[in-house]
């Protein structure tokens, strides 16, 4: 009966999540193939929860739910004038359906044809007593793995001087992100003042808890940066210019600490990202201090967008 | 006892949920849909969290479900009420 | 390995300092970190020599649990190109890239986005994790997109738009084809994967895998992002956009096919991406023929220049194992790849030259220039004798190479599409040298300081010196070299 | 137990795909805006069930959705409002919105937040 | 195994779908959407076969969530460039796929 029951609901599950995703692709207007993509982003957080994957399902309502949908609907906000122009293409597009459904089926194909892996499972099992913390999501990525999430958060970094270099000459040292304004003392306001203090401690306790549950920098790092973004949106706080010497400091915090752990590594327990047993757990919640503070301003500069002046459409 | 309170909180919350739905697709102008809905959907989610909470094995997860229903309140309220607002501008406008 | 380290961790130090230090500390930590990394990358270039391939497992766990880095003679090469290609870039953007000279903005961001490119660059060329690739490429893609949009004007901007499109594309392909081999041997290291039992979807994988890369590579028909995004780009960053970037995806496809699972490059698959590559060669080389601009007849260069690159897949792969040719074949398109790093760099820095002293890249308004600038001309002169592959360049060698293996394994066509090739392209390269050596105009032209010509004369002499010397980088190129290329008995 | 939570679960998600029909039909972005709001309250309400289902660290996501829920919402209203950066309670400012053109208090409003990173900077 | 097949052939699809929309759409925004999609979908097709063993494997895990971080990076950028280019030539659309209505 639960079984049966499990399956019912994974099976309505998928079909909304199809449903969503076909409407983002097929139905006409920006507007509303966002709103169905921040719906998508709500769906698929369910979805890696049956998956027993809540470490990416925090991932997943953080980022693909949360940023990324502010991110679409502020840019969306400012494109509305731009949006008489073309947005699909005439007609049925026959050679991308193909293509698309091509590639939906070959990979369809390849799920009953690929046999389960016996590893990592034996060297998992060895290792993860010795990897300092309990999650094990943890552990491959900030011990394991450290080298790739290393790199990522140096992706962030990236993008975010690419978001930078879109500025117009003249708005370089203006505050970043659109000015943003609201009625002082109104809802939108007041909202910019109880919200953060309680996502604070959401945040916070996510990196805290990474460590041996669910959470950890990155989901804790999205948490606090949707909260400054909360703040700021809420005109409660102004984002600083690019060059204020604190936040670039703490822009690069996180990936600096990680590059000069690894380094203490190489140096101290014989190779670079080598954390030594019994030492590996405080360096760890270390790393992802730093890293977290990185990600959520990185995350929320992001969103914000370049510098801008006021008044310019 | 848990169990039935649970049954009957959570079969609740799911009524609230369905008439919210239904209110959002029967309701002919966007402002009853709006008023219809932000109680029902609130009201629907308390339930449910209200029945969870029965069968939650320690304070601090009951702590964590109160927590989400007061966030989805308070986003709820403050949200109705500026989405009223700037459809009124909308319409005034057009 | 503390070679091998340094080449990893120093650029990307560096450019958080250049994102967080004031300016004026900015300049001198840059002197440092390009030369550190260039003595690093050198040191690196020294140790597979005389050792043999470097390895290691970061954080001293070994896969499939870790992430392996190996230095090989390949990879060593590269990051090798990659330093000498940085070092002159940064010589000959000191003082364009400043504040007074390119505005705050470039200015800020393109010091960061440099060093970060190097980062990712030295990262995919040593790395042997497929995820951990994944992972380098989407760097490399954000630099490099950051890099043409800090052209800033609407066709840059347009540029790197398309760019970014295509080039998410392509890793998303790629990492479907990675998502496949983890489901179904649950390893991402090379070796590991070289050594799987085979499963169905293993095809499948390396045809998404390779699809992906080739659209980062800008392989025929994939390649009309390139041109707009390499000729709109500051002419700094053009040098290492085509230069360095499309042998990114380049070497990952040389390590799957050779290295992973040379057990499935059948014939068909192979030739196709021969054929691509052929006509990669002609189609770029005519559309360079066309073009009005001296960035635009560079960037098409580098379609063509990047399908000889591809020759490498029908003359040295498939399972049928080592045939007398290979080894040459194989080593011919490294040759290909660096000697066009080199000279590409070379090319694209003088023609930012001719732009600063005549105000455009237009054909009309280089006519003369010869006079004026004489080093420019003589640095482009050099690298187009590359280009061409007349003796002694490194493209010389590298066109020997492949067309011997190619009359040895009796796949003649590919020498009379690289014959073609080179003819053409002395004519696509012959109408900018025409306008630079004409006898009338070069009147009135801003001078540009001698030290700045010097650059890019350095870096076209290298590409000279590669083909002189060829016999001791053949040797190193073969170091590590996987075994579906080595030489029959 | 389980067996019947799993059951409202699948009727939370079944009243969700009304609320989907309101976010495809519209037909004000309002009605987009709300119906999407419903479809994440709907969520937050299956990840709690699905908490007691399965595994109680469920409830840490169902937190962060809400929480980024209310962001989405802020954005959501400010995509709304005639510059993209503004508040619906301001009085209708003209489409091309400059500071002299702002209500009063909204003009203090701004004057007031662009202190701030001078402040910031006399701290640093 | 049936409920794990169930998301898996939803990952595909989304892959499919969100390729479908990459190469039809015109609005910039809706490939930046588009884009999103295929990344998730594969990100559910690959969670899913991380669960099919006894223990559900961490490895993917973590890979995902590097996937989505740098996916909201790309995207970021994406984002910022169409508004870039809004901006500088007044349409949201590449200039080569204009075509006439």
């Amino acid at each position: 009966m639960t079984a049966a029951l499990g399956l019912a609901l994974d099976a309505a599950l998928c079909a909304l999540i199809l449903g969503v995703a076909l409407a983002v692709v097929a139905g006409r207007g920006v507007f509303r193939a966002v709103v169905f993509f921040i719906v998508y982003g709500l769906l698929a957080a369910v979805a890696w929860v049956r998956l027993d994957a809540v470490n990416v399902a925090l991932a997943e309502a953080a980022i693909g739910a949360g940023l990324t949908g502010v991110l679409l609907l502020a840019a969306h906000g400012r494109l509305r004038r731009a949006e008489a122009a073309q947005d699909l293409a005439h007609g049925m597009p026959w050679s991308a359906a193909l293509a698309g459904g091509a590639l939906a089926a070959a990979l369809g194909w390849a799920w009953f044809e690929m046999p389960i892996p016996v590893e990592p499972g034996p060297e998992l099992a060895e290792a993860l007593p010795r990897a300092g913390v309990g999650n094990p999501v943890t552990a491959v990525l900030l011990n394991f793995r450290a080298w790739d999430t290393l790199l990522e958060s140096i992706v962030l970094l990236a993008a975010l001087i690419g978001v930078w270099m879109l500025a117009r000459e003249g708005d370089w040292r203006e505050p970043l992100g659109r000015p943003q304004h609201a009625r002082p003392g109104g809802v939108m306001a007041g909202f910019g003042r109880v919200l953060p203090p309680v996502g604070l401690l959401v945040g916070v306790w996510l990196v805290w808890a990474g460590a041996d549950h669910p959470g950890g920098a990155f989901q804790g790092g999205t948490v606090l940066a949707a909260v400054g973004l909360v703040a700021v949106l809420a005109g409660v706080i102004r984002p600083p210019w690019i060059g204020a010497p604190l936040w670039q400091g703490a822009l690069v915090l996180g990936p600096a600490v990680f590059l000069l752990a690894g380094i203490a590594g190489a140096v101290l327990a014989g190779g670079f990202l080598t954390l030594p047993e019994g030492f590996a757990k405080p360096a760890i919640v270390t790393i992802e201090v730093a890293l977290t503070v990185s990600i959520a301003v990185t995350l929320a500069f992001l969103v914000l967008g370049p510098p801008e002046a006021e008044g310019a459409g | 006892m848990a169990d039935l309170a649970t049954l009957l909180f959570t079969a609740l919350g799911l009524v609230f949920f369905a008439a919210g739905t239904v209110g959002l697709i029967r309701f002919p102008d966007t402002f009853s849909r709006l008023h219809a809905l932000t109680k029902a959907d609130n009201l629907g989610l308390g339930f449910i969290a209200l029945g969870v909470a029965f069968q939650a094995e320690s304070w601090a997860q009951v702590a964590r479900i109160a927590l989400i229903w007061v966030l989805a309140l308070l986003a709820a309220g403050a949200v109705a009420q500026l989405v009223a607002r700037a459809a009124l501008m909308r319409r005034g406008g057009a | 390995m503390s070679a091998l380290l340094a080449c990893l961790v120093l650029p990307l130090l560096g450019a958080l300092a250049a994102v967080a230090l004031p300016r004026r500390a900015v300049a001198a930590v840059l002197a440092g970190v390009v030369a550190l990394t260039l003595v690093a990358a050198v040191g690196l270039a020294v140790a597979v020599h005389s050792g043999g391939v470097v390895r290691l497992a970061l954080g001293g766990w070994s896969p499939p649990l870790g992430i392996a880095l190996a230095a090989d003679g390949l990879g060593a090469a590269f990051v090798l190109l990659t330093a000498l290609v940085m070092a002159g870039v940064a010589a000959a953007a000191r003082d364009e890239m400043t504040p007074q000279g390119a505005g705050p903005r470039a200015a800020f961001g393109f010091w960061p986005l440099m060093l970060l490119l190097w980062g990712a660059l030295n990262a995919v060329f040593l790395s042997r994790d497929l995820f951990n690739l994944y992972v380098g490429i989407e760097l490399l893609t954000l630099a490099a997109v950051a890099l043409v949009a800090i052209g800033g004007r609407a066709e840059a901007i347009a540029a790197a738009m398309r760019y970014l499109i295509f080039a998410l594309a392509g890793s998303l392909l790629y990492l479907a084809g990675v998502v496949l081999i983890y489901g179904a041997h649950g390893t991402l290291d090379i070796d590991l994967v070289a050594a799987r039992d085979a499963a169905a979807p293993d095809g499948l994988a390396l045809a998404l895998m390779t699809a992906g890369l080739l659209v980062k590579t800008a392989l025929f028909p994939f390649h009309v992002w390139l041109p707009p995004a390499h000729a709109s780009a500051p002419a700094p960053a053009s040098a290492l956009l085509s230069a360095l970037v499309p042998k990114a995806s380049f070497v990952i496809l040389l390590r799957l096919w050779f290295e992973a699972m040379p057990d499935l490059g059948t014939d068909r698959a192979l030739l196709l991406l021969g054929v691509l590559g052929a006509a990669a060669i002609l189609w770029g080389s005519l559309r360079a023929l066309v073009q009005a601009r001296l960035k635009l007849i560079v960037a098409y260069s580098t379609v063509a220049q990047l399908g000889y690159l591809f020759l490498v897949f029908p003359l040295a792969g498939g399972a049928a194992g080592a045939q007398p040719w290979t080894a040459g074949a194989w080593t011919g398109a490294i040759f290909q790849a660096l000697s066009h790093g080199l000279a590409k760099a070379a090319m694209f820095l003088a023609a930012g030259l001719f732009m600063a002293a005549a105000g455009s890249d237009r054909l009309g308004a280089l006519r003369g220039l010869a006079r004026v600038m004489p080093m420019t001309a003589f640095a482009f002169a050099l690298a187009s004798v590359t280009l061409i592959s007349l003796p002694p360049s490194g493209g010389f060698t590298a066109k020997y190479l492949l067309m011997t293996s190619s009359f040895a394994a009796g796949q003649w066509i590919w020498a009379l599409v690289m014959t073609l090739g080179g003819l053409l392209t002395a004519g696509y390269l012959y109408r900018p040298m025409a306008a630079l050596f004409a006898r009338e105009g070069g009147e009135g032209v801003q001078t540009v300081a001698r030290a700045r010509q010097a650059v890019p004369l350095v870096l076209a002499g290298l590409a000279i010196l590669l083909g002189i010397l060829s016999a001791a980088p053949f040797d190193f190129l073969q170091i590590g070299r996987p075994e579906a290329a080595e030489e029959g008995p | 137990m389980t067996a019947w939570l799993s059951f409202v679960a699948i009727g939370v998600l079944a009243s969700l795909a009304g609320a989907l029909w309101r976010v495809w039909r519209g037909p004000a972005p309002a009605d987009r805006m709300m119906a999407a709001q419903l479809v994440g309250t709907g969520g937050v309400a299956v990840l709690i069930l699905l908490a007691a289902v399965q595994d109680w660290a469920a409830l840490d996501v169902a937190v962060a959705l809400a929480l980024l829920a209310a962001l989405a919402a802020v954005g959501f209203v400010k995509a709304g409002t005639p510059d993209g950066a503004g508040d619906p309670e301001e009085e209708a400012p003209p489409a091309d919105m400059q500071l002299s053109a702002m209500t009063p208090d909204a003009a203090a409003q701004v004057g007031r937040t662009r202190r701030d990173p001078d402040r910031r900077r006399g701290d640093g | 195994m049936a409920a794990l097949s169930i998301y898996a052939l939803t990952g595909a699809a989304l892959v499919g779908l969100g390729f479908f929309g990459l190469l039809a759409a015109r609005h910039l925004l809706r490939r930046v959407v588009a884009f999103n999609l295929i990344g998730s979908g594969l990100f559910l097709y690959f969670g899913a076969a991380a669960t099919r063993g006894a223990a559900p494997d961490p490895v993917p895990q973590a890979l995902i969530i590097t996937g989505i971080v740098v996916a909201l990076a790309a995207s970021a950028l994406a984002v910022a460039l169409v508004v870039a280019q809004v901006r500088a030539a007044g349409r949201a659309t590449l200039p080569e796929e204009e075509d006439a209505p």
